[in-house]
């Protein structure tokens, strides 16, 4: 280390600075290793956070390499700022999926607020306009005041951001267990397009280049972010407590258009947005990638406070701020589009060829550390994994000592209130979901559909996954949750292209979590393959767990697909009376994990349901070659709360008007509860004209027994939903009916009762 | 025809108007930079929706001192058509070209969602396509909805019929419940005395394609339009 | 020289914030709060080393820009710092 | 009585409501502006008749709704009316 640092007061790293921050001492050895040295405390602070669990993905890492990340249309896959697929036209789709979980649980409007404009500069550094966002949240159940709270908190904050920012949010997913009320899941994905040869990455090349700072100023936000967000919960956490970030919605707009100014005049090497670990993070991985090094000059870096070290600096989480290298000779014009948007910008270094991160204050270098040592040489963990005692236990369920259903109308009136299925209305209603007027299918449909202007394609996006499912056996789980997902974009017409994904977990260092993590990554990785969409980007977030209590393994999927044409655009809802309801997939006992046990017997057990990837594969083909033949008017997946939810869904989602439906089912062997109200996957309702159904009819007998299919009634005109069970063991038939009116207001209104009712309660 | 269209730093709906214009309606958008310091050449300018300054301090009141407005002032005075939607709406508000203000909504929470509109007056540049009474449905999406002004301002947009929409429900009675900000006697748009500023909060950019499965706001364009006819640009 | 700028809505202005501030107060038994409004409060900082000039400057800040005079009262204390 | 109360961000805590608000005077030519705070100030009308319980209620108001101390200071005046 050069001379200049012996100016630093000496000092002495104790086994107790290390602790705090968050290394341990085999790491710490490592560190002195890569350095040759003892490090100051400046360097201890790089290391700790860039070799924090958020940053490192030290525990995860090895298990990832299991996704299969490569196809035809991967035009960048994992380990850049976001991953990207070609979509046609010259064009690609730009996303990612990241978690905000501890952050909202502190504060959070903020939290979640500041977790959406994370994810839109991932996807605009990489030269993307973002036109979409979707969010998976995970809350405790509504009974309590302080989940309402988080709840009302967390959307506020993500409408606040994506509608001041302009990027519609379509989308997402909701469910509520207590297992999530000390840890609430914020999960947000977004989606931006690009021309496909315009595609910016987080490269530092050419050494002399100028490194600039872009964006916010600096002040003592969440230092040591990072590192809290790979740690445990406990109730002394609160003290602990960095600065709460605050985000800057309008500064992030202007900051959007200028990094699509830089792209259009073609001003740029590389960029990187500033997220966990800010200044640190962003210089070290793009020195990595290129091979090259950067020197920063933290007094040259605009800040808020006075007096900051170079420690703070360095560290700090504060938002909307950007690195970027500009070719040589094209620094005036990164300024002057800066100035035209009012942005804050500073030159605050260059590229050098050493490989070293240098950290200059002035004429003093106060840090000096091999770039490669801080982000690719961080350490790697195999952990242990083992399943936990309980697993048998929770998988235990005996279906000769559970009563079927007695009342099976009461059942789905009381699953359609279940928060988890009703309707989501007051949470969309306040993200402005319609702003670049392309969103063609709005929330509230299988998946989201928005249209790409000037080219007749569409792209749909969802995210799904069912932790419950997860938590019973976390490899069926993960790849249900694919499933699942892909099984949305057919419904809407669309054909699977690649899947980003937020893995939420416990504690990593507990064998038993560790071992829900690798199954997890297992069964979705082996979809994945399976189902040919490859995974382009994701992110890892551990540590979910508050005084000891794990949250349930939490694998979220996102996945973007393609339609060609606009015409193939198709909705989960009923079009008219007289058309024919047709199931394509069959029915299994499939009880166990269902939203049914959970509602009506307060269990939350079994197996999950199994998946049998062909008979997936091959329900899902056959469906969306029926909708690009023109023949289906309607197409919705059976997922919570089984056969019944899907067919009240498909009655009374219609934006303007409501349907009955006359159905007969017949089924030989089943259980009335599995018959109804099980989650058997591979299963999707259509609706089809009287002039299609021969042609229905006769494709899919074409195809062979590989689709099972069953016509189940007809769609009318009048407010009942009349549901015939024929059984041959029993003599009688079972005549089920309701008002479709009744269905509906129990599952428009139940989110916005439990919110009212605990406020006067 | 040639229609501005006003970019704040922060408006969000400036390229949806721009394509309702140019590939909708066939006409020419232009995005004018709210620095600039003229406005040339325009047969009517839109003030788009968005959070012009992130919408802190009060929605619209920092745009309102953007250097374009000393040029749509003029432009208003010489007569030019000036349509401001949503934050454009607001902003009208705050710069005085409307009078009235905006207050949160009642339920204080953002609303995105499609509402029902009365055409109040069928005879202004921007509504002559419609009939007085035609109901349409037009999507809301802001939390500073809820217009107010004084009983006497009021009266006064009243006597002159200034009002131009009021949210309705579906069969054209406005009712509590079909009100969905707590604006003051439903007000969902009025214009000026002059007749040549109309500010709405709903959107007509974002249904005026049979793709978005809602047309309805294609008549707010197209009777700019026909009203445009024969008239000569402006430059101020 | 620093300013404390006060704004407040118009008496007989409805202030839904406030209305919904006082709900929720009834619900977690704070029964004594009855009428809530809700106003903003600005701290400034000046450059100004006169108090007439910075109170000169405060009050047209505050009609131009930091209040709007249809709705809104505004208030202001100068404390020297 | 009444109360008068006073929320305010942290020290520390960005404040991008004051920044944009601080760069909009500069625009409109009052230089003197600098630093610049946004909070609130609230008005309650209390029906305690001892000032001490009104004190404590409002404490605990603030602590529980009125004020996010994970990012707000706040303040408050009891005045007799
Ligand atoms: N957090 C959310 N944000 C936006 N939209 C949501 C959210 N949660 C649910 N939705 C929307 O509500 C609808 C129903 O969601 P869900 O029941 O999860 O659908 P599915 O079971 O088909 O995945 C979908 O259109 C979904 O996008
Ligand atoms: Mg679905």
């Amino acid at each position: 280390m050069n001379q200049d640092t012996e100016a630093l007061p000496p000092l002495n790293i104790t086994p107790e600075l290390i602790q705090q921050h968050g290394l341990s001492e085999e790491e710490y050895q490592q560190i002195l290793k890569h350095l040759g040295r003892e490090p100051n405390l400046t360097e201890l602070g790089v290391f700790s956070v860039m070799w924090s669990e958020h940053c490192s993905y030290k525990s995860s890492r090895v298990h990832l390499k299991r996704f299969p990340t490569e196809g035809p249309q991967v035009v960048q896959g994992p380990g850049e700022n976001a991953g990207a697929v070609d979509i046609g036209d010259g064009l690609a789709a730009v996303f990612k999926m990241e978690s905000h979980n501890h952050p909202s649980f502190i504060e959070p409007f903020q939290g979640a607020a500041t977790g959406v404009g994370g994810i839109l500069r991932d996807i605009f550094t990489m030269g993307a306009r973002p036109i979409a966002l979707l969010n998976s949240l995970r809350f405790g159940e509504l009974d309590s005041t302080q989940n309402q709270h988080l709840l009302k908190g967390v959307v506020s904050g993500i409408s606040w951001y994506g509608n001041c920012i302009g990027v519609p949010t379509i989308g997402g997913e909701i469910t509520f267990n207590d297992i999530y009320s000390k840890n609430p899941l914020v999960n947000v994905f977004c989606l931006g397009i690009v021309k496909k040869d315009r595609l910016l990455r987080g490269l530092a090349k050419g050494e002399g280049n100028q490194v600039l700072y872009i964006g916010a100023k600096t002040g003592r936000d969440g230092i040591h972010g990072a590192t809290m967000a790979s740690d445990s919960f406990d109730d002394a956490s609160e003290k602990k407590r960095p600065n709460v970030q605050v985000g800057d919605p309008f500064l992030e707009k202007l900051l959007l258009e200028a990094c699509l100014e830089f792209l259009e005049q073609d001003l740029l090497v590389g960029i990187q947005d500033m997220g966990a670990a800010g200044l640190t993070s962003s210089s070290c991985e793009m020195a990595s990638r290129s091979g090259t090094g950067i020197e920063l000059d933290v007094a040259k870096v605009p800040r808020r406070e006075p007096n900051m070290t170079p420690y703070e600096i360095l560290l700090s989480e504060s938002q909307e701020r950007m690195l970027l290298v500009a070719q040589p000779g094209k620094e005036d014009a990164v300024l002057a589009v800066c100035r035209k948007w009012g942005i804050d910008a500073a030159a605050v270094g260059k590229v050098t060829d050493d490989g070293l991160l240098r950290i200059r204050d002035g004429s003093q270098i106060v840090a000096e550390i091999p770039a490669d040592a801080i982000a690719e040489g961080a350490p790697r963990y195999e952990r242990p994994s083992a399943p936990p005692q309980y697993q048998e236990l929770l998988q235990a369920l005996n279906l000769d000592t559970l009563p079927d259903v007695k009342d099976a109308t009461d059942a789905l009136l009381q699953l359609l209130n279940s928060p988890t299925i009703a309707s989501k209305r007051w949470v969309y209603r306040q993200y402005d979901y319609m702003v670049g007027t392309n969103t063609v299918v709005c929330p509230g449909s299988d998946a989201a559909v928005v249209r790409l202007k000037g080219t007749g394609k569409a792209l749909a996006m969802t995210t799904d996954g069912n932790s419950r499912y997860c938590l019973l056996n976390p490899y069926m789980g993960g790849g249900l949750a694919v499933a699942e997902a892909a099984r949305n974009l057919v419904c809407s017409g669309a054909e699977p292209l690649a899947v980003t994904d937020c893995l939420n977990f416990g504690n990593p260092e507990r064998p038993d979590i560790m071992w829900q993590f690798i199954m997890a990554v297992e069964g979705i990785a082996d979809a994945c393959r399976a189902f040919d969409v490859p995974v382009v980007s994701g992110n890892v977030s551990l540590y979910n767990e508050t005084n000891g209590l794990s949250i349930y393994p939490s694998p979220i999927i996102g996945m973007v697909g393609l339609i060609e044409r606009e015409d193939d655009i198709t909705t989960q809802w009923f079009k008219q009376s007289g058309d024919h309801i047709l199931l394509i997939g069959e029915t299994r006992e499939d009880i166990g994990g269902t939203e049914y046990l959970k509602i009506i017997h307060s269990r939350e057990q079994g197996m999950p349901p199994y998946l049998d990837v062909d008979l997936e594969q091959a329900v899902q083909r056959c469906v969306l070659i029926l909708i690009q033949k023109g023949w289906v008017e309607s197409a919705h997946d059976c997922s919570e709360g089984g056969l019944l939810v899907t067919l009240a869904e498909c009655c009374f989602t219609h934006p303007s008007t409501t349907f009955g439906a006359t159905i007969t089912l017949n089924q030989e062997r089943l259980r009335l509860d599995a018959l109804l109200f099980g989650e058997s996957p591979s299963r999707i309702v259509i609706s089809v004209k009287e002039d299609n159904l021969q042609h229905v009819t006769q494709f899919i007998q074409d195809l062979g027994t590989k689709v099972p299919m069953s016509v189940l009634g007809q769609v009318t005109d009048r407010d009942r939903m009349a549901v015939t069970v024929q059984r041959a063991h029993e003599k009688q038939v079972q005549q089920l009916s309701w008002s479709v009116e009744d269905l509906a207001n129990r599952w428009q209104n139940s989110l916005v009762q439990q919110l009212d009712a605990a406020q006067t309660s | 025809m040639n229609i501005g269209i006003i970019v704040f730093p922060g408006s969000n709906c400036d390229r949806d108007c721009a394509h309702v214009v140019s590939e909708v309606m066939g006409h020419s958008a232009h995005l004018i930079w709210h620095q600039e310091p003229a406005i040339q050449d325009m047969d009517a300018v839109i003030l788009p929706g968005g959070f012009s300054y992130g919408d802190y301090l009060r929605t619209g009141s920092i745009a309102r001192f953007s250097p374009i407005m000393e040029a749509v002032f003029e432009f208003v005075n010489r007569g030019g058509l000036v349509l401001g939607i949503c934050n454009g709406f607001q902003i009208l508000l705050e710069a005085g070209l409307l009078p009235g203000a905006m207050l949160r909504n009642k339920a204080l929470s953002f609303i995105c969602e499609d509402t029902y509109i009365r055409i109040e007056n069928a005879e202004t540049p921007f509504t002559n396509s419609c009939e007085a009474g035609q109901v349409i449905k037009l999507p809301i999406a802001h939390a500073e909805g809820n217009y107010y002004t004084d009983p006497v301002t009021l009266s006064a947009l009243q006597a002159n019929a200034q009002v131009v929409f009021r949210y309705c429900d579906q069969d054209g009675n406005a009712t509590t419940i079909s009100n969905p900000n707590g604006s003051l006697d439903d007000i969902a748009g009025i214009r000026n005395a002059k007749g040549n500023v109309l500010g709405l909060m709903p959107h007509p950019e974002r249904c005026a394609e049979a793709i978005l499965s809602n047309q309805d706001g294609h008549s707010i364009f197209k009777s700019m339009v026909s009203s445009l006819m024969g008239k000569s640009p402006l430059s101020v | 020289m620093k300013a404390k700028i006060y704004i407040t809505l118009k008496d007989g202005i409805h202030d839904p914030q406030g209305r919904a501030i006082q709900q929720s107060l009834q619900t977690l038994g704070f029964t004594t709060a009855q009428d809530i409004r809700v106003g903003k409060f600005l701290e400034v900082e000046l450059q100004d080393t006169e108090k007439e000039s910075a109170e000169s400057n405060i009050k047209s800040m505050c009609q131009k820009l930091l209040a709007n005079t249809v709705i809104e009262d505004f208030r202001y204390e100068i404390v020297e710092t």
